[in-house]
């Protein structure tokens, strides 16, 4: 039992998507009372949040947990167990966060069904919080499937030209991978539940039995029940060659839906595979390392090498996710506290990075409707604002030192450079950094094409430049990409504990070997 | 003696002639003959098993059969001739619109 | 044989008796009376479903006991599955009132012939006796076909009922050939009875290896996998029901694609997961029994297998929405077996509760959009309806996105308990299909979203197609809808109570126990 | 002499059986049908069953077999009707099929054939014996009591099927 | 000696000029000019003045090697990686801190004349500020990752500044060749800082026992010396590391390959060109190779590889300075050419010969720059020398200034270049550790090099200051200056470009005192920067050692060297064991002597032939190959820009994403469908066929059964 502050955020969304449903059919309503609503429930959720987050204590597990029986019947097991711990600490504040600013950034781009925009937003909100706070396997597939539908709405609905095609593969895509992973928790939970006479869904207990030895599988069953949980990651990743879903869903969804897309679905990819794969199977995890780190070492590049020739902002933007993520993949399948730590900042650099990437795109698409690279050019002489906010995100989308990408993406090299888990760790380092350069590669040519130049399209030139509420939006992306370059361990060292309970069954007695004079272990101020 | 298993052999004949026959024959009519025809083959086989082994249970499942097949009788008829009306036709080949 | 060892007791059939008498006294008022009988028909069988309801509740307390010289048996089983019957068959009435009226269709005999039908699925729960399940079965079946070829001036309606009345007796005769079968290979000289269509005994017998002829027993178990197989339409013998579910009138389809399955599923259960397998999971010595069960419990997992597959690939090319939906029962009809291949009946039971109340839902709202003829059953014709009748729109995605298996709602708990059962079964007995039929029903399942999807596609976001008028809903409408809903979610959020219940009365636990 | 009677009533009730599926006229597959039914009947005799083999040709051929010429004659399809001859594929399946059908059959009933069995109708000759009217009617009434009381839900319910299907439009 | 010791004030130094930039990028925009020139410059005359302060007050210290810390906080902590933001300041730092804070406030002052009027004053100097800010965190950085930062934010502002002109289409393009060129070279820097983690557990350079933070430098030390092989450099050891950063090097210090970039980045403002690209970034590369150079002592093979490409990257540069007509590119060129001296310096382990070169190059290329700056403020934003000529009556005051820069690049004694370019020749001459015969060659190519100096900066001077006048019309100059690509362009904002104020009018003439006095200042230290470090040899026949080499002397503990036996250094970070390099066998002062007497032959005959020359012929076509500068930029385009663009759209997206794997994931759907779409047809609606089918189910069934 005990706290139901975690359940208060993860539902309150929800619970402001059932006003908005409810409230003012009536004409007096103006779609400016539903958008302020929807903006109160989720500035609300989003305050709520920021207190896990004060309170969180770092140095400690899982917690403000919520553990009461569900469904245990059947000897089911199972339980509304929801808390929070390192691992999604910061993934649910970047949802909470995330979520206003979205429905702020489409605040005049939203032309149809206003209300049932606004309530798949604040559902969707509802969902990926659950994702991450969820300590039961079947809580955690629950809130899994069911975001699907909102998405799935935002896209579908208020998608551009391809959006019923968008819509279709972004979820025949997911749900393949999902109820795979399906499968996999139904075997995880028997043969948990034949191992310990305990059949339970709970995360917590079922990654304790591993961890304790009480419950061990044989490496070709893990290698089964890893690739079942892992094919849904790595598609929701996503990981080349899984990745084709992302560029039709980010170029379709309107700007909202991509920035919660990329901000944080994807994340949930990177996410399942910390809290699930790398736990549950450690001996598979460990056998098939060098395989995905070589996929995601091909995403780095692959999806640099074909974010630069994208005429799309958006798609652009999308390929450049499939590189970044690779990066993340890569950081956790090093197995090092760096490399996942790493990874774990990554993912929200990543989220905030590419997430003002989007809300940026989404503002000259508002403008302009179109998104098209050629389209543009010298906007710097008629946007001065708008161009210097799109530097910084592009900048820290280049990993450049003090914003926030570097930090992660540094992290995520070195730890898979000092591997000693993963073979060749290496060489998959030196390769991924080539992203490095590509990356500065294809977003400088991008923001060139874009920014620089003469004005040369007319219809450029009455451009206005951003308005209040605009400048809002970024105000806090620009704001968190200095800190989180600035002052990482604030970040980190709350996600320190959760990402040493992962890789210590790795790197058995790591920490005894320092390789030349004293490591300095001590706690971080 | 004849042993049993000549009389389940000449249920088991009559059962496939009967099976060939539904889906050979195109006059509903027919087919609806042809069904009636498995249902006694197989009347065939529980009369020799009861008996042979001298329990009625077979004998009595015959009995309820016989209901059934006059059910099925009345109601499969009345279908075919509210088709019949419809459609001016028996053959059930014409009747597939319903299809893929 | 005296009377009284005879086990007569009306109390054990009462629900039974109740519909019958019901759909009788429909019957006499429809012949009486002219004009009120519309609408009394209707509140008529509600209240006689009740009733059996009621009944049915007070029969509760008598697990286990058998009546009638063992033809019955008040079983949980039984009960739980005559709750199901009742669901679908209150939900039909409700679904079904209005649309006879405007159909214009003879009132009384329809609601007496859905009453008769229900009847005679509660026998078929009820039945401890391959006798009474050919008789539940048959009454249900005939009742059906009279039911498909109801509206007798529509073509399809003809050409649906004859469809189903040949196949349907066709794979009776086999049925009954296997039932033939069976009862010669339990013959045992000497004994009491000599040889019985009695299950409980017939269980007995296979156990103690007491068989006449174990080839016999299994050709006849194989061939009444093929009639109930047709009954639940499992591939290969699930070819009539596309055909069937289309041209049937659409609320006699959502009664045949639920209740008439469920039936077969609980007659199916009762015959092969009750007695022709070993309590719990599989026998371990060889002999008849363990042949048995290995031999069927592999049969079903291909055809499961078949069946999702089938099912599910062939709904993806279908333009109508009621073929697309029969299709997509048949891939039910697929899961649920999976559930039986595991042996579990509690989940099997469970797939089969919701799954009729999903379905049912479903289909009342094709029923209202299809209007007068079933004219407007294409996916076309769902055309960005979504907005328009934002009510009807929500409620069936929600419907199908729970038969596509989305968790918070029953389709969800429903295939996780069978895949779970399917697993963990494979497991135990190490039987890898089983493991592959888990893994054959998920990737299904992915390929079910889409089709599911469709509809949701075009009803939400397609441009509106001209011409579509806002169909009134009716009051008994609502009200199925609103059950519908409910027990989808209720189901889907809140099993617990439900699971509990089912467990207890899982009847394999009860003989293990013992 | 009993094999002899066996194998004419066999070869009668096949006979006819064939006839049934070879005739085109749908009347003289019945009345084929009414001989194999007959057939049937004595092979009932045969076995001592004698309430069977009454009922079989009373209810059988004497009622259901009645209805159905009955409606053949209603419905009276002209001769003339072009027969259409699709997916003639169809009958060339009939010989495999029958074929592996018997083939099954027999491989599971020869296994019976080492199986002697002495016919209960050879050692019990009472009245009471199983097959007797009495026996039936005794079972019929005890231990048979409940499905005998539901086939009058199943007459009804066809009756009233019938009627729906059957009856004329405007009724 | 070398205790570890606070210093709080370095971190104003860095901070001075960040909140500079921060104040000015967020609220410049509104201030006057004079404001703006005003908070830029006091920002950088803090850093510079608490540099000096800073300096004075630890000199003696510093030159016994002791290290001064200011440490911040922890930027970055995870298991046993640590970065912290914390400075030191050391002997090398402390050089650095000085002339790049001393060097860059001139180049502010100047350019508070040189941009008057541009719409992007603000932005100008908000840039320059951050520059500042990241090349002084570059230099006081206490750990490689922290250079790192500042390594990437010069990069980053050389960016923004060479892009600053941004409607221009060519200096955009530069811009993004610069950092994209410096990212390859940053590629290579951070595997070589992750092996050096892998193998020492650290990224601090030095032991700081409060923190608890050991060094990756006392680390080194204490490793035994790689053999001097070509296998060593893939052997993942210390000769990597070293060699991977180097790859840095030649990134940011434009050494062959990466070396393209820098010319094209004169399309930034001219004391951008001056402060960012020929004074302070660019030799960060010399810098941290210096730095590292406790790893580079072990590291024969890679000083070899540094000493090469050093000396192969003067002289090429310097051939392709020949043949340019942009007085920007010659220069660029030049510094090009003399930043491989200084590499050739670091290769030849005469690493104090390096700093001292960035040192005297500093002063006079910076005044080079800004006197071309002034030049081509003077003629109206014209770049062409040959559009120039005789410009030495209009403009006397950057004209003799630009002579003291140039004497001082042609080494002419008494000059800052004389010295420091004297003592790497030398140097080279006796290097040790490489083949004597390689030393030979490296010091032949070394000296056609400085030959070659002499020989381009006469010209440059010639061409631009003496002879005749060609400085064209109003009429004539529009009618050059209509860049054919601007033709077609109708749209032309109210924009930003170089070409806004003060354009196209009147004769040439001196800038304003805010520029000359920058020029004057810059002058005095061409002059004289050299005295601080006069070579040992000179010294010794000169003065007779009583001047000894300043320079070299406080730079010593900073530096380590080659042969360095591991023990002696057991204690600390590079030690400054003095004799190592004088003990040196061929070291001898009459060489030295006859050595530099050779190199003041080569500048006088340099400038000599020059004169001789250029004023002949100032329009001289040179060859066609260097005025195209080998080509290099096109070879590049096409073996590697073009294949990359070509294939990635062709090929990558084209065919693996959109066929391949979309067409695969399609597929499935399509297969699906086919499937479905073939197996709808066993429903043929015909009542028989079903029955077929159940039978057939059935056979099969009960086979399977009774089987």
């Amino acid at each position: 039992m005990g706290e139901y502050i975690v359940t208060i955020v993860t539902l309150l969304p929800l619970v402001g998507a059932i006003y908005l449903a409810v409230i003012g059919r009536g004409e007096n309503t103006t779609e400016n009372d539903l958008k302020w609503t929807a903006l109160v429930f989720s500035l609300a959720t989003f305050i709520l949040s920021l207190s896990l987050a004060i309170r969180f204590v770092p140095g400690g597990g899982s917690q403000f947990q919520t553990d009461v029986e569900w469904i245990t019947a059947f000897k089911l097991g199972i339980r509304y167990h929801v808390g929070v711990d390192g691992l999604s600490l910061w993934l649910v504040l970047l949802t909470t966060l995330l979520v206003p600013l979205a429905l702020l950034s489409s605040w005049n781009s939203i032309h149809k069904r206003q209300r049932e925009f606004l309530i798949s937003m604040l559902a969707l909100e509802t969902g990926m919080i659950g994702v991450f706070v969820s300590m039961d396997l079947f809580l955690f597939y629950l809130y899994w499937e069911v975001m699907l539908v909102p998405m799935y709405l935002l896209i579908g609905i208020w998608g551009g030209e391809r959006r019923i095609y968008a819509a279709i593969k972004f979820v025949i895509y997911t749900v393949v991978g999902s109820l795979l992973m399906l499968a996999g928790i139904i075997a995880i939970y028997y043969a948990h539940g034949q191992a310990t006479a305990n059949y339970t869904f709970d995360i917590v207990k079922i990654t304790e039995d591993i961890r304790g030895g009480a419950l061990s599988l044989t490496p070709a069953t893990q290698s089964l029940m890893f690739w079942a949980f892992g094919l849904a990651f790595f598609i929701k990743v996503p990981l080349f060659p899984f990745h084709t879903w992302l560029p039709d869903a980010h170029v379709e969804a309107p700007t909202a839906g991509s920035v919660l897309l990329a901000g944080v679905l994807l994340k949930m990819g990177t996410y399942g595979l910390m809290r699930f794969n790398l736990p549950f199977f450690p001996d598979a995890a460990r056998q098939w390392a060098p395989f995905i780190c070589f996929l995601a070492v091909i995403g780095i590049i692959y999806g640099a090498l074909v974010a630069m020739v994208q005429p799309d902002l958006k798609k652009l933007v999308a390929y450049s996710s499939v590189s970044h993520l690779g990066f993340v993949v890569l950081g956790i399948f090093s197995f090092t506290d760096k490399g996942m730590q790493g990874a774990l900042y990554q993912m929200l650099n990543h989220g905030i990075s590419t997430g003002a990437l989007f809300v940026i795109v989404g503002m000259i698409y508002d403008r302009r409707h179109t998104r098209l690279i050629a389209e543009f050019g010298g906007l710097a002489n008629v946007m001065p604002v708008y161009s210097t906010l799109f530097l910084i995100v592009t900048l820290s989308s280049i990993a450049l030192p003090l914003l926030n990408g570097f930090v992660g993406e540094f992290l995520v090299l070195i730890g898979t450079y000092t591997s000693t888990v993963l073979p060749q760790a290496k060489l998959f380092a030196s390769l991924a950094a080539l992203g490095m350069i590509l990356s500065a590669v294809y977003m400088l040519w991008m923001y060139q094409r874009v920014i620089y130049g003469k004005v040369t399209n007319p219809a450029n030139l009455k451009l206005a430049d951003l308005n209040l509420r605009e400048k809002v939006v970024l105000a806090p992306m620009i704001l968190l990409i200095f800190v989180m370059g600035v002052y990482p361990n604030l970040f980190l060292a709350r996600s320190k504990q959760a990402v040493q309970d992962i890789s210590a069954p790795y790197n058995p007695g790591a920490v005894a070997t320092p390789r030349a004079g004293v490591m300095n272990e001590t706690e971080e101020k | 003696m004849i042993p049993l298993w000549w009389y389940l052999g000449l249920s088991s004949l009559l059962f496939t002639i009967g099976a060939v026959g539904v889906f050979i024959k195109r006059n509903a009519i027919t087919i609806f003959l042809c069904i009636e025809l498995m249902l006694n083959a197989v009347n065939l086989s529980l009369v020799a098993m009861s008996s042979y082994f001298g329990d009625i249970g077979g004998q009595l499942f015959v009995f309820i059969v016989m209901t059934v097949a006059a059910a099925e009788a009345a109601v499969g008829l009345a279908i075919i001739i509210s088709i019949f009306r419809n459609r001016e036709s028996l053959n059930v080949d014409e009747a597939d619109t319903l299809r893929f | 044989m005296q009377p009284n060892d005879l086990g007569i007791n009306l109390h054990a059939v009462l629900p039974e008796t109740i519909i019958s008498v019901v759909a009788f006294i429909i019957m006499m008022v429809d012949a009486i009376s002219r004009n009120i009988e519309r609408r009394i028909a209707g509140a008529l069988s509600l209240l006689g479903l009740i009733g059996a309801g009621v009944a049915a509740v007070t029969l509760w307390k008598h697990d286990g006991e058998t009546s009638y010289s063992g033809m019955i048996i008040t079983d949980h089983f039984r009960l739980i599955f005559a709750f199901v019957f009742l669901i679908v068959a209150f939900l039909t009435v409700l679904i079904s009132m209005r649309w006879v009226k405007d159909e214009e269709l003879p009132v009384g005999e329809y609601f007496a012939l859905l009453l008769f039908a229900t009847t005679g699925m509660l026998f078929m729960s009820a039945a401890n006796d391959l006798v009474m399940i050919f008789l539940g079965l048959e009454i249900t079946s005939i009742s059906t076909y009279v039911l498909c070829g109801y509206r007798r001036r529509d073509l399809r309606s003809n050409e649906s009922a004859v469809k189903y009345f040949i196949l349907g007796s066709f794979s009776t005769a086999f049925l009954l050939f296997g039932i033939a079968f069976v009862y010669g290979a339990t013959y045992q000289a000497g004994a009491t009875p000599v040889a019985t269509t009695n299950l409980q005994i017939i269980k007995e017998r296979i156990a103690a290896g007491h068989l006449f002829s174990p080839e016999m027993l299994l050709a006849g178990a194989a061939m009444m996998i093929v009639g109930f197989g047709f009954k639940v339409a499992t591939a290969p013998f699930h070819v009539w029901s596309p055909d069937v579910y289309e041209g049937a009138p659409t609320p006699v389809t959502a009664f045949l694609s639920t209740g008439s399955k469920a039936a077969a599923f609980a007659s199916f259960a009762r015959v092969f997961v009750l007695t022709f397998a070993a309590t719990p999971l599989i026998a371990t010595a060889a002999g008849p029994l363990a042949n048995l069960q290995h031999a069927w419990v592999n049969a079903l997992a291909v055809m499961s297998i078949l069946t999702m597959t089938i099912g599910n690939l062939v709904a993806i090319v279908q333009s109508n929405i009621k073929r697309m939906l029969a299709y997509s029962s048949i891939a039910h009809a697929g899961y649920a077996l999976v559930g039986m291949v595991a042996l579990d009946w509690t989940s099997v039971a469970f797939y089969m509760l919701s799954y009729v109340v999903i379905n049912l839902g479903a289909f009342a709202i094709i029923e209202v959009i299809a209007r007068r003829g079933d004219r407007h059953t294409e996916i076309a014709d769902y055309q960005g309806i979504g907005f328009q009748s934002l009510g009807l729109a929500t409620a069936l995605s929600l419907f199908l996105l729970s038969l596509a298996g989305i968790p918070l709602t029953a389709g969800f708990v429903s295939k996780l308990l069978v895949f779970k059962a399917a697993w963990a079964a494979g497991s135990q007995t190490n039987n890898s299909l089983l493991h592959w039929v888990v893994i054959v029903g998920v990737i299904n399942s992915a390929i079910s979203w889409y089709y599911y999807l469709r509809v949701v596609v075009a009803m939400f976001f397609a441009e509106p197609a001209t011409g579509y008028v806002k169909p009134r809903v009716s009051r008994s409408l609502v009200a199925a809808l609103v059950l519908a809903i409910l027990g989808t979610l209720y189901l889907g959020v809140l099993p617990g109570k439900v699971l509990t219940t089912l467990d207890a009365a899982n009847p394999q636990n009860r003989t293990a126990k013992r | 002499m009993e094999k002899v009677l066996f194998i004419v009533l066999a070869v009668l009730a096949i006979g006819t059986a064939l006839n049934v599926i070879f005739q085109r006229n749908p009347l003289y597959s019945a009345l084929s049908l009414i001989g194999t039914l007959a057939s049937l009947s004595a092979l009932y005799l045969t076995l001592h069953a004698q309430f069977i083999a009454a009922i079989q040709i009373v209810v059988y051929a004497g009622a259901i077999m009645v209805l159905f010429l009955f409606v053949i004659m209603l419905l009276n399809v002209p001769k003339t009707q072009p027969v259409v001859e699709k997916h003639k594929a169809l009958g060339f399946l009939a010989i495999p099929f029958a074929g592996a059908m018997i083939a099954e059959a027999f491989y599971v009933l020869k296994t019976l054939a080492d199986k002697k069995i002495t016919p209960a109708f050879a050692i019990d000759t009472t009245d009471r014996a199983v097959g007797t009217t009495w026996s039936v009617g005794y079972s019929l009434f005890t231990q048979y009591l409940l499905p005998f009381e539901v086939t009058s839900v199943l007459i009804l319910m066809a009756v009233v099927g019938a009627m729906v299907l059957a009856r004329r439009e405007g009724d | 000696m070398n205790a570890a010791h606070n210093e709080t004030l370095l971190a104003i130094i860095i901070l001075a000029p960040l909140a500079g930039a921060a104040i000015l990028g967020l609220f410049g925009k509104r201030m006057s000019e004079r404001l703006i020139g005003l908070i830029a410059c006091s920002t950088v005359a803090i850093s510079a003045i608490i540099s000096f302060y800073v300096f004075f007050k630890h000199r003696v210290e510093l030159r016994d090697g002791a290290k001064f810390f200011d440490y911040l906080f922890t930027w970055i902590q995870v298991g046993n990686f640590r970065a912290d933001f914390a400075l030191v300041l050391d002997s090398l730092s402390a050089i650095y801190i000085l002339f790049v804070t001393f060097v860059a406030f001139w180049i502010h002052v100047f350019a508070t004349g040189y941009m008057r009027g541009d719409k992007g004053y603000w932005r100008f100097f908000a840039y320059l500020n951050l520059f500042m800010f990241s090349m002084l965190t570059l230099v006081l950085a206490d750990n490689f990752l922290l250079m790192f930062v500042g390594w990437e934010g010069v990069g980053l502002c050389s960016y923004l500044l060479i892009g600053y002109y941004f409607n221009e289409g060519y200096a955009n393009d530069a811009a993004k060749k610069a950092f994209v060129v410096n990212r390859i070279g940053d590629f290579g820097f951070a595997i070589g800082l992750m092996l050096l983690f892998w193998h020492s557990g650290s990224i601090f350079y030095f032991n700081d026992p409060a923190r608890g933070i050991s060094g990756a430098f006392n680390w080194a030390m204490n490793q035994a010396a790689d053999p001097f092989t070509a296998s060593a450099i893939f052997a993942g050891g210390l000769t990597t590391i070293a060699v991977l950063m180097f790859v840095g090097a030649t990134g940011k210090s434009a050494q062959i390959p990466l070396y393209v970039w820098l010319p094209d980045a004169m399309a930034g403002p001219t004391p951008v060109s001056a402060l960012i690209h020929a004074a302070t970034m660019v030799t960060a590369g010399v810098y941290m190779v210096s730095r590292a150079s406790s790893i580079y002592t072990k590291a024969p093979t890679a000083m070899f590889i540094v000493a090469i490409v050093g000396a192969a990257t003067a002289l090429f540069a310097a051939t392709i300075g020949l043949g340019q007509w942009d007085i920007k590119k010659v220069l660029a060129y030049s510094t090009i050419s003399q930043l491989g001296y200084m590499f050739l310096a670091c290769g030849v382990g005469a690493f104090t010969a390096g700093i001292f070169h960035v040192f005297t190059h500093a002063f006079f290329k910076a005044l080079l720059f800004l006197g071309s700056g002034s030049v081509i403020l003077g003629v109206h934003h014209e770049q062409d020398m040959r559009r120039m000529g005789g410009l030495k009556k209009y403009m006397p005051i950057t004209f003799w200034t630009m002579w003291a820069g140039w004497l001082a690049i042609s080494g002419i004694p008494i000059f800052a270049g004389f010295f420091s370019k004297d003592e790497i020749l030398y140097r080279t001459f006796i290097a040790q550790g490489i083949p004597d015969v390689w030393a030979k060659v490296l010091w032949v190519v070394g000296a056609i090099t400085a030959l070659m100096t002499a020989i381009y900066m006469t010209r440059l001077m010639v061409v631009t200051f003496l002879g005749k006048e060609r400085i064209p019309t109003a009429h004539e100059e529009a009618h050059a200056h209509a860049h054919p690509d601007e033709s077609h362009q109708a749209v032309t904002p109210p924009g930003v470009g170089p070409d806004e104020h003060e354009h196209h009018g009147g004769p040439p003439r001196e800038s304003p005192r805010v520029m000359t006095v920058p020029l004057i200042v810059l002058a005095i230290g061409a002059v004289f920067a050299g005295f601080l470090g006069i070579p040992k040899g000179l010294s010794d026949v000169l003065t007779g050692g009583k001047v000894p080499n300043y320079f070299e002397r406080f730079l010593e503990p900073s530096i380590a060297h080659v042969g360095a036996a591991p023990h002696a250094a057991a204690e600390t970070a590079p030690a400054a064991t003095e004799s190592a390099e004088h003990s040196g066998a061929a070291e001898s002062p009459t060489k030295e002597l006859l050595l530099t007497l050779l190199s003041i032959a080569i500048a006088v005959g340099g400038i000599g032939i020059g004169l001789a020359w250029f004023k002949r012929n100032p329009l001289w076509q040179p060859p066609r190959l260097l005025e195209q500068k080998y080509h290099v930029d096109e070879a590049y385009d096409a073996a590697i820009v073009q294949p990359i663009k070509v294939g990635s759209t062709n090929v990558l997206w084209r065919i693996i994403d959109q066929q391949y794997i979309d067409g695969f994931v399609n597929g499935m759907g399509t297969f699906a469908k086919i499937i479905g779409g073939l197996l709808r047809f066993l429903q043929t609606g015909l009542a028989r066929s079903y029955v077929a089918i159940v039978v057939l189910g059935a056979l099969v069934l009960i086979y399977y059964f009774i089987r």
